[in-house]
């Protein structure tokens, strides 16, 4: 069990030996239960800190923020920047590293272990709350326990846990500087990608029925990408809501930009965008699962990641985030790459 | 004649340029008859196709995209097609993943002395093909 | 900025287009196109009418970019980008379409090879449109060559390019050069001695000032393009200093260790230091790391012991070099097909069932038996004596598809040495058809059959095996219909000759493509036998193609010839069409850096940085990009894009 | 006119108003489809017990994509425009929520003020808003009461259901309200004086189920306009990841971008567009030459806010937020307009 | 106005003139219906521009509201709808709809001293002021014109000034000397001080780079005039052109509706949005 405690005080003691210009967690947010995401710079302010089961967040998505804006403003960072990180929040500071998006020495890592639970699923939660909302979440073991109008409420972290978390095999973030919580790496809650295989056990024709309908249904908000810490384009290839524009861009540049896709939220442009985004991620997605908790509409936008990361594992045997120096996945091979599927 | 007979599936075919479209070529200059139904985009080298290509064919309506290249050890560049076999593996799975029919994708091999293939591998595309009908899952709708 | 104008040129090619696509409507089409300013169609736009027309139309119209709709870009890019320069427009904003060999030829509907036709051309009008005017890269030649593999394809290439006075380097993987040819005993169709001719070339490549000779030495790896190659090439210890060693063979005498004799095709045995042959070259002992028993003075050391002058020494360290050079020479020739592929003939292990080279050694004066045809098994005369050709040739379902091109001759030689030797033997030879297109040659066959008394059998041999210490072949004469049975002495296989074994590592190593057959790739069947597909690197003797030694020798003066044109001169253009970094998207991830295959990729300050010099222009990078930051110029993303829609349109 | 609809007839009511003599509306009603309420064609098994919906109806009159013309052109031709208006066809929008309601007038602002939008009215006249009143507030985000909405407020709508347990108390609100009830016919009883006091009863409660609370909303737009500078805005975007999900949410987010869709180049064929956009994306505001007058995420959420609680206000003296609280419940990172309201007012003193 | 406001008008392309060459080239199109009359305008209102497969694009009318058989924009090359701008050619056709946002309060400025202040592509938005003053000219008292550009190339419309000399004062200014350059070296808002333009009865109209802008203002009011008599017109990202989609918007004012002309009196008021 982790004591917030420890987290608390290696923020203060971070902050006060000023070996961090800042520390990332998580606070309590105004909405119920729910965590959010913290920025941490005095003292009073690590008191705020909360770790439970709603802390979501992939808070590296913070640590590529706070690269962008450090960028324009052109300034250096003055001292590392400290963030609390679970195991698949380091594997994907392991991949920003890996794609040089900052040094390792620019990042202290508080990790947290998940031990033996995660994070709470909303949507398992509510029928089984009752229609009650509750206001606060707490590990206790292999338990939740939730803090409703109508008292406590204790269920088995197995049954509320997102599926990301039990399927995760590594709750332990490996890459840290401190960390807190027991190391229940290789802990199998539920099979790896047993969502994705229970939705491949069906025929094509049923998974497009299936698919068609998720991409109709998406709105084009892309939370998906924004709430993803490995899409940090300045432009996004597919469908861009910015553009990088620098004093050498010409206006051929801007005139020229790509119109992969169009910008209307209609079924064909969804699934390029989607698909293009899990082609991008492959060998790089961590399984946060954030793209799935952000979607306002419910695409299972991990089972494609999930996809991609299996094919990864099992043909090429790759593993995102494992190593700082290792290859990406798509600009390397190995002679034993599959070829069968060639003519 | 019922539709199935007047479907002619259309095939954005990426060629690299030292073996397949050196291929091709050959297969002209052979005079090996194949359907028409492939127009070829000739690329410096398999490990210049971006998976957008491929997503971007099937969006414009493609029926079918190939990609042709050296064989292994043959790369003109050294590792290009290496590279391409990794990224289209991925890109032929996570279209299937989602329900399109697998054959709608094609990699080949097809060196410059392999005009007879080249032939061989449009011919038994466009037949695959043909049973699967117009392509209109990724398509972008005329209007919608 | 303004509008491109694109000037369209539609080549009916006489009837070879015209026949199977509508070129008017293609040119109608194209004149559709929003950059299209001019369109036109001819009946030879590559004819001298038809590209004065091109400058022409390009002057009264002020096009700036111009596609013509014909044959391969293989064919004419080269004359129509030459022809546009002349009007004033830049090279690279000239492209084909290809609607002739990828159209015309291939299909016969007209109504769909229009179609296609006109997505082709409407495709390359759109690349077009995006298409920058540039300059061709100038890059210095480093005026030194490399030749790879010291036969007589080799030395002669070596030697001619020497005596244009430019360095070579020849490098060979044997411990002599000399190569298949010196293995020879006498060659078609003058029955002249092998050696006598090989060994003064051997010795003039070998003392000429401007060659370097290599030997038992490999490439290992080569990098950068023609012009500049870097090649780093292995040289194995051959723990014997050439130039103490005094031939004076006292080495092999107390070395304990006995090998097959490679050299002599396992006819005999070698000892683990040995020379290969008398003549060889260079004149010294090579010691045999694998066979040796250890290079350790404690386990043997007797060669080193007995060695009056010191040369053996067995600290030499293998070494790899590297040389720069502008131009390569591959000749790496060939081997004979492994007879355990062909089990109805033996498998290669029945020992009086010999292949041609080892048929050769038996001959040879320089040989096992001195010159004598002796039978392995008991080194008795043999009596009868089968012949047999087209072995795993020209049988595309089991073997080699492929004539081997000399069996036919050097077979007819066998027969007519083997009758020398043996007056009173009788040789039968089995032969599919009689192949002798060559100076002298047709005359040689005759011979052996008219004088020589040797019989020609038509046919097949469908088995053999050993019999009562004979070699039984069975065959089916088809000109009688009779099945034929011999119990031979002798049974010669003239194997198909195939690409030699290192031919696929060196292909691979200098990235240049192999045939279907696995022989190295010219670059054109017709206008381009002797280069590589890849510049700078050209190609000689057996291991382009099965040929006989005069062909060889030819060959390899054309590929000298080219080595010589491209290394006089004094820069070479390099294609500009090479990546380009965006440097506003890109985030420095590296994985362009990674891709490259040329390590033509660097960050530096948080940006992918292209070296021009390295750079080939494949593309990798792009693909690979997740933020589309870098292109390869005149093939980027977008015009892929624009492309893919005019595809689909 | 006021009535009572037992709750097993709602399908039969719904089949009424389909029916091609009844001028052939479309009924649309909440349904949860993957874990979402969304609204869909109803042709039976209504059951109005959804929270609220995922989004906001706000689709109905104004689509996530409009085609506004059609254009062609041959090369040295003029084009041709083709205009392309909405087909006809009557919706009625089942189980809409006061909030929601309330956010169709703020629309009809927008798209009705100094000029028309033909696209906006071809569809608005075309659609009828049958209401559903929160006997409790179905999200513990909702704030309706804070901006001067009610869980029964019937603003925007054409008819108000009340649910009353196993009946509906119907009350039309506007002439097509009445043309809906109407095509009902006997489906529907006269209300007793219970029902009329149980209504009441319901409303009453509703009103006075506890909600989240914006602490000053009479005083925000001046506040929000004295606050125009302060740092908080930065400090309170931190966590904002510039995603559109609070915007395409909203019953009231009315931006959008025009773009021309191209299927061909040559003959030039395509349509020029409407989509939803979005003022958190970074490119909402910026000018082709890089400058960005809203550069950060603390001036786009500045940006959300004032124009719901300030400008909107200044404009047309209301708040353009109705309260459903949506964009909190929505944003993956916990920005939470109330929170912000009350934080940069309270701080405005 | 049109029953549909989103659907432009259809005009054609009369002539194009290239003022302004290399990277960020201008180019100047005259434009007349295709059928049918143009709209009427007023000086300082903008018109959305199309090109159809490709945007539209907000534009102010650089030609003067006296001339009704065509109006003029100045394209400057910066993006998307503007470089296909750069790619047309006479007589190709394009879509217009209009007029949008406010004017320039001519009328009330009649019997007054004008100062115009121009920078770069900025003497479009105010071409039709001065060429409205000019062919009204009894109606005012001094008319000045000061316009600058980097180098001498970066001059637009340097006939019409030449012409413009005969009846208005006019200065025209380059950032750095250059041989053979008569006019003043320096920056815009310096060439104004040099002249030491007086307050009284005067109003002064300036349209530039920002940073131009600003200086120009500071100046101004140095050399006593009072914010009310400043106007100068800004410019945000537009789609809809009718304050509806929601992103020209300065506080509560949509730029489109409101806008561009604001004096300064009203604009140093606004939210810097802009």
């Amino acid at each position: 069990m982790i004591d917030i405690k420890d987290i608390r005080d290696t923020a203060r003691d971070m902050l006060t030996k000023g070996e961090a210009r800042a520390v990332i967690g998580y606070r309590r947010g105004s909405r119920g239960m729910l965590a959010e995401p913290a920025f941490i710079t005095n003292l009073e302010q690590a008191d705020e800190l909360v770790w439970d089961p709603t802390c979501f967040h992939n808070l590296s998505l913070y640590l590529v923020e706070d690269r962008k804006f450090l960028a324009h403003l052109r300034k250096t960072a003055n001292a590392p920047i400290a963030i609390v990180a679970k195991g698949c929040d380091a594997r994907s500071i392991v991949v920003l590293m890996q794609e040089h998006y900052f040094k390792r020495e620019d990042v202290y890592i508080i990790g947290v272990s998940c031990e033996g639970t995660g994070v709470v699923d909303e949507r398992k939660l509510a029928p089984l709350l009752n229609g009650a909302h509750a206001t606060s979440a707490a590990f206790d073991g292999d338990d939740f326990v939730f803090t409703t109008a109508e008292g406590e409420k204790r269920l088995p972290a197995r049954e509320v846990m997102a599926d990301r978390c039990l399927e995760c095999r590594n709750p332990f973030p490996k890459e840290h500087n401190a960390v807190f919580g027991e190391d229940k790496t290789g802990r199998q809650l539920a099979e790896p990608f047993a969502a994705l295989t229970r939705f491949e056990a069906q025929g094509n024709s049923a998974r497009w029925d299936i698919w068609s309908r998720h991409f109709d249904r998406c709105i084009r908000c892309f939370a998906c990408r924004s709430v993803c810490p490995m899409c940090y384009c300045d432009e996004c290839v597919v469908d861009s809501i910015s553009f990088p524009v620098t004093a050498e861009t010409t206006a051929e540049d801007k005139a020229n930009r790509i119109r992969w896709i169009e910008r209307s939220a209609v079924r064909s442009e969804n699934i390029t965008y989607l698909m293009t985004r899990a082609m991008h991620l492959a060998g790089r997605c961590t399984d946060c699962g954030e793209c799935e908790r952000a979607c306002p509409v419910n695409v299972p936008i991990r089972l494609l990641n999930n996809k991609m990361e299996r094919e990864a594992r099992e043909k090429f045997g790759y593993e995102p985030g494992a190593s700082i120096g290792g290859s990406s996945l798509v600009a390397s091979f190995l002679d034993s790459d599959p070829g069968d599927f060639i003519r | 004649m019922s539709e199935q007979q007047t479907y002619e599936p259309r095939i954005v075919a990426f060629l690299c340029k030292w073996c397949s479209s050196a291929g091709s070529d050959l297969a002209g200059v052979s005079r090996i008859q194949y359907p028409a139904n492939a127009t070829p985009i000739t690329v410096p080298c398999t490990g210049a196709i971006s998976p957008m290509y491929i997503l971007s064919a099937f969006n414009k309506g493609a029926d079918g995209v190939l990609v042709s290249g050296c064989h292994i050890g043959d790369c003109h560049y050294i590792e290009g097609n290496y590279l391409a076999r990794r990224k289209m593996h991925l890109i032929m799975q996570l279209i299937e993943f989602i329900g399109v029919e697998p054959n709608r994708f094609r990699m080949s091999w097809v060196s410059a002395a392999e005009g007879g293939k080249f032939a061989q591998v449009i011919t038994d595309f466009v037949n695959d093909l043909k049973p699967l009908g117009p392509q209109e899952k990724l398509k972008k709708a005329e209007r919608a | 900025m303004s509008k491109k104008r694109t000037g369209v040129f539609v080549c009916h090619c006489g009837t070879n287009i015209a026949a199977t696509v509508d070129v008017a409507k293609v040119a109608k089409e194209m004149a559709g196109e929003n950059t299209v300013a001019f369109t036109q169609e001819y009946v030879y736009m590559c004819s001298e009418p038809g590209q004065e027309s091109v400058v022409q139309a390009i002057k009264d119209n002020k096009l700036d970019s111009v596609v013509v709709t014909c044959c391969s870009p293989n064919l004419h890019e080269k004359t129509f980008r030459d022809n546009a320069q002349r009007a004033g427009i830049n090279n690279f904003t000239v492209e084909i379409a290809n609607i002739r060999e990828q159209c015309s030829w291939v299909h016969k509907d007209k109504a769909k090879g229009t179609e296609k036709a006109i997505k082709i051309s409407r495709s390359v009008v759109r690349r077009v449109n995006r298409n920058k005017p540039m300059d061709a890269i100038a890059v210095p030649v480093t005026r030194r060559a490399m030749v790879i593999g010291g036969g007589i394809a080799g030395i002669q290439a070596a030697i001619d390019i020497g005596n244009a006075g430019i360095e070579v380097i020849l490098v060979e993987k044997q411990a002599t050069i000399g190569g298949r040819m010196l293995q020879l005993s006498e060659t078609f169709p003058t029955l002249d001695c092998a050696q006598c001719v090989m060994s003064p070339k051997m010795v003039e490549v070998n003392r000429h000032p401007k060659v370097k000779v290599m030997t038992y030495s490999e490439v290992q790896e080569v990098a950068g393009s023609v012009g500049n190659f870097r090649v780093k090439v292995f040289k194995r210890s051959t723990f014997v200093d050439p130039d103490k060693c005094k031939l004076c063979d006292e080495c092999t005498e107390v070395c304990p260790v006995v090998v097959p004799n490679e050299y002599e095709h396992g006819l005999t045995a070698r000892r683990a230091i040995y020379i290969p042959y008398a003549q060889a070259i260079p004149a010294s002992f090579t010691l045999d790391e694998d066979a040796c028993l250890g290079l350790n003075p404690v386990v043997c050391g007797k060669c080193k012991d007995v060695c009056e002058t010191g040369a053996i020494d067995y600290d030499i360290r293998s070494q790899t070099v590297t040389e720069d050079v502008g131009a390569i020479v591959v000749a790496t020739g060939f081997d004979l097909y492994d007879q355990a592929n062909i089990p109805e003939l033996g498998g290669g292990k029945i020992e009086d069932v010999l292949d041609g080279l080892q048929f050769e050694r038996l001959c040879s004066a320089s040989g096992a038996t001195h010159g004598h045809v002796l039978r392995p098994s008991d080194h008795k005369e043999p009596k009868d004596v089968v012949f047999i050709q087209c072995v795993g040739s020209r049988d595309p379902a089991k073997h080699c598809a492929y004539c081997s091109k000399i069996c036919c001759m050097y077979t007819a030689k066998h027969a007519r040495l083997y009758k020398k030797h043996c007056p009173d033997g009788r040789a039968y030879i089995f032969y599919i058809d009689i192949r002798s297109g060559g100076k002298g040659y047709e005359e040689f066959v005759q011979r052996t059959m008219e004088d020589d008394d040797t019989l020609y059998l038509r046919g097949r041999v469908s088995r053999l095996y050993r019999h009562n210490g004979k070699v039984r072949v069975h065959g089916t004469d088809t000109l009688t219909g009779q099945n034929v049975e011999i119990d031979a002495d002798m049974v010669v296989l003239a194997l198909a000759m195939v690409p030699s074994k290192g031919t696929a590592e060196i292909a691979k190593t200098l990235k240049i493509g192999r045939d279907k057959d696995l022989f190295l790739a010219e670059a054109h069947p017709k206008l381009r036998p002797v280069e590589s597909i890849t510049g700078g690197i050209y190609l000689a003797g057996a291991a382009q193609a099965p040929k006989d030694i005069p062909e060889t020798v030819a060959q390899a003066g054309a590929a000298a010839a080219k080595v010589i044109a491209l290394l006089s001169q004094a820069t070479l253009s390099r294609s500009p069409l090479i990546a380009k970094v965006r440097r506003s998207h890109c985030t420095g991830c590296g994985m362009c850096v990674e891709a490259c295959p040329f390590i033509a990729i660097r960050l530096e300050g948080g940006k992918a940085i292209v070296n021009e010099a390295l750079c080939e222009g494949c593309g990798s990078c792009s693909a690979t990009c997740l933020r589309a930051a870098i292109d390869v110029k005149n093939v980027t993303q977008l015009q892929v894009y624009e492309m893919i829609e005019a595809c689909l349109a | 006119m006021e009535k009572i609809l037992d709750k097993k007839q709602i399908d039969g009511w719904i089949a009424a108003l389909t029916a091609k003599s009844q001028d052939g509306w479309e009924v649309h009603a909440p349904m949860l489809e993957e874990g979402i309420w969304t609204y869909q064609p109803a042709s039976g098994a209504v059951r109005l017990d959804h929270p609220n919906t995922n989004q906001s109806p706000k689709g109905f009159a104004f689509p996530q994509r409009e085609i506004f013309f059609s254009f062609e052109q041959i090369k040295g031709e003029a084009p041709r425009l083709t205009q392309v208006l909405p087909k006809e066809q009557r919706h009625a929008v089942f189980g809409v929520r006061p909030c929601d309601g309330r956010g169709v007038p703020r629309m009809d602002k927008v798209f009705t003020d100094h000029v028309e939008d033909p696209y906006y009215n071809a569809r608005r006249k075309n659609v009828a808003y049958v209401g559903l009143a929160c006997n409790k507030p179905p999200s513990p985000n909702c704030f309706c009461l804070s901006v001067g909405g009610s869980p029964v407020s019937t603003d925007g709508l054409d008819v108000q259901l009340t649910d009353l347990g196993d009946r509906y108390f119907v009350k039309a609100i506007t002439e097509t309200g009445k043309a809906l009830m109407t095509a009902g016919g006997k489906l529907f009883t006269d209300p007793s004086a219970a029902d009329q006091k149980q209504v009441k009863q319901v409303h009453t409660d509703a009103v006075a189920h506890p909600q989240r609370k914006i602490n000053d909303p009479d005083g925000a737009p001046a506040k929000l306009r004295a606050s125009f500078n302060s740092p908080l805005w930065e400090e309170m975007a931190r966590a904002c990841i510039g995603c559109g999900i609070c915007t395409f949410l909203c019953p009231t987010c009315h931006c959008f971008d025009i773009n021309d869709e191209v299927q061909s180049k040559a003959p030039l064929k395509g349509q020029r567009v409407r989509t939803w956009d979005n003022c958190q994306f970074p490119d909402f505001t910026m000018h082709s030459s890089g400058h960005n007058p809203r550069e950060n995420t603390g001036a786009r959420l500045r940006q959300r806010v004032n124009h719901k609680f300030q400008y909107f206000h200044e404009n047309f003296g209301m708040h353009q937020c109705t309260g459903c609280g949506r964009c909190i419940s929505g944003c993956p990172v916990g920005i939470d307009i109330v929170a912000v309201v009350n934080k940069v007012t309270e701080h405005a003193g | 106005m049109p029953d549909n406001i989103y659907l432009p008008q259809l005009a054609r392309v009369s002539s194009i003139k290239e003022e302004v060459a290399g990277e960020r080239s201008i180019k100047t199109f005259r434009v007349e219906p295709v059928d049918g009359k143009l709209f009427d305008h007023q000086c300082g209102q903008c018109a959305m521009l199309s090109i159809f497969g490709r945007g539209e694009s907000m534009i102010s009318i650089a030609s003067s509201p006296l001339i009704r058989e065509y109006k003029q924009f100045s394209i400057m090359r910066v993006g998307r709808v503007s470089s296909a701008f750069h790619e047309l050619e006479v007589g190709d056709v394009i879509g217009l709809r209009g007029p949008y946002g406010n004017s320039f309060p001519v009328d009330d400025w009649r019997g007054k001293n004008l100062y115009f202040i121009g920078g770069g592509c900025g003497l479009a938005p105010i071409w039709p002021v001065i060429t409205t003053a000019v062919a009204q000219r009894a109606n005012f008292k001094n008319v000045t014109v000061f316009y600058g550009g980097r180098t001498s190339r970066d001059i637009m419309y340097r006939a019409e000034l030449e012409k413009l000399r005969e009846s208005v004062d006019v200065h025209l200014s380059i950032d750095r000397m250059e041989e053979g350059w008569d006019g003043y070296c320096g920056f815009v808002p310096a060439a104004v001080m040099d002249k030491d333009p007086l307050p009284d009865n005067a109003i002064a109209i300036t349209c530039g780079p920002p940073i131009m802008i600003k200086f120009v203002i500071q100046n101004l009011n140095k050399l006593g005039f009072k914010d009310e008599q400043i106007y100068t017109t800004i410019e945000n990202k537009m789609k809809c052109g009718i304050g509806k989609c929601g992103r020209c918007n300065v506080g509560k004012d949509y730029v489109c509706v409101k806008g561009p002309v604001y004096s300064w009196a009203v604009l140093k008021n606004l939210p810097e949005e802009y």
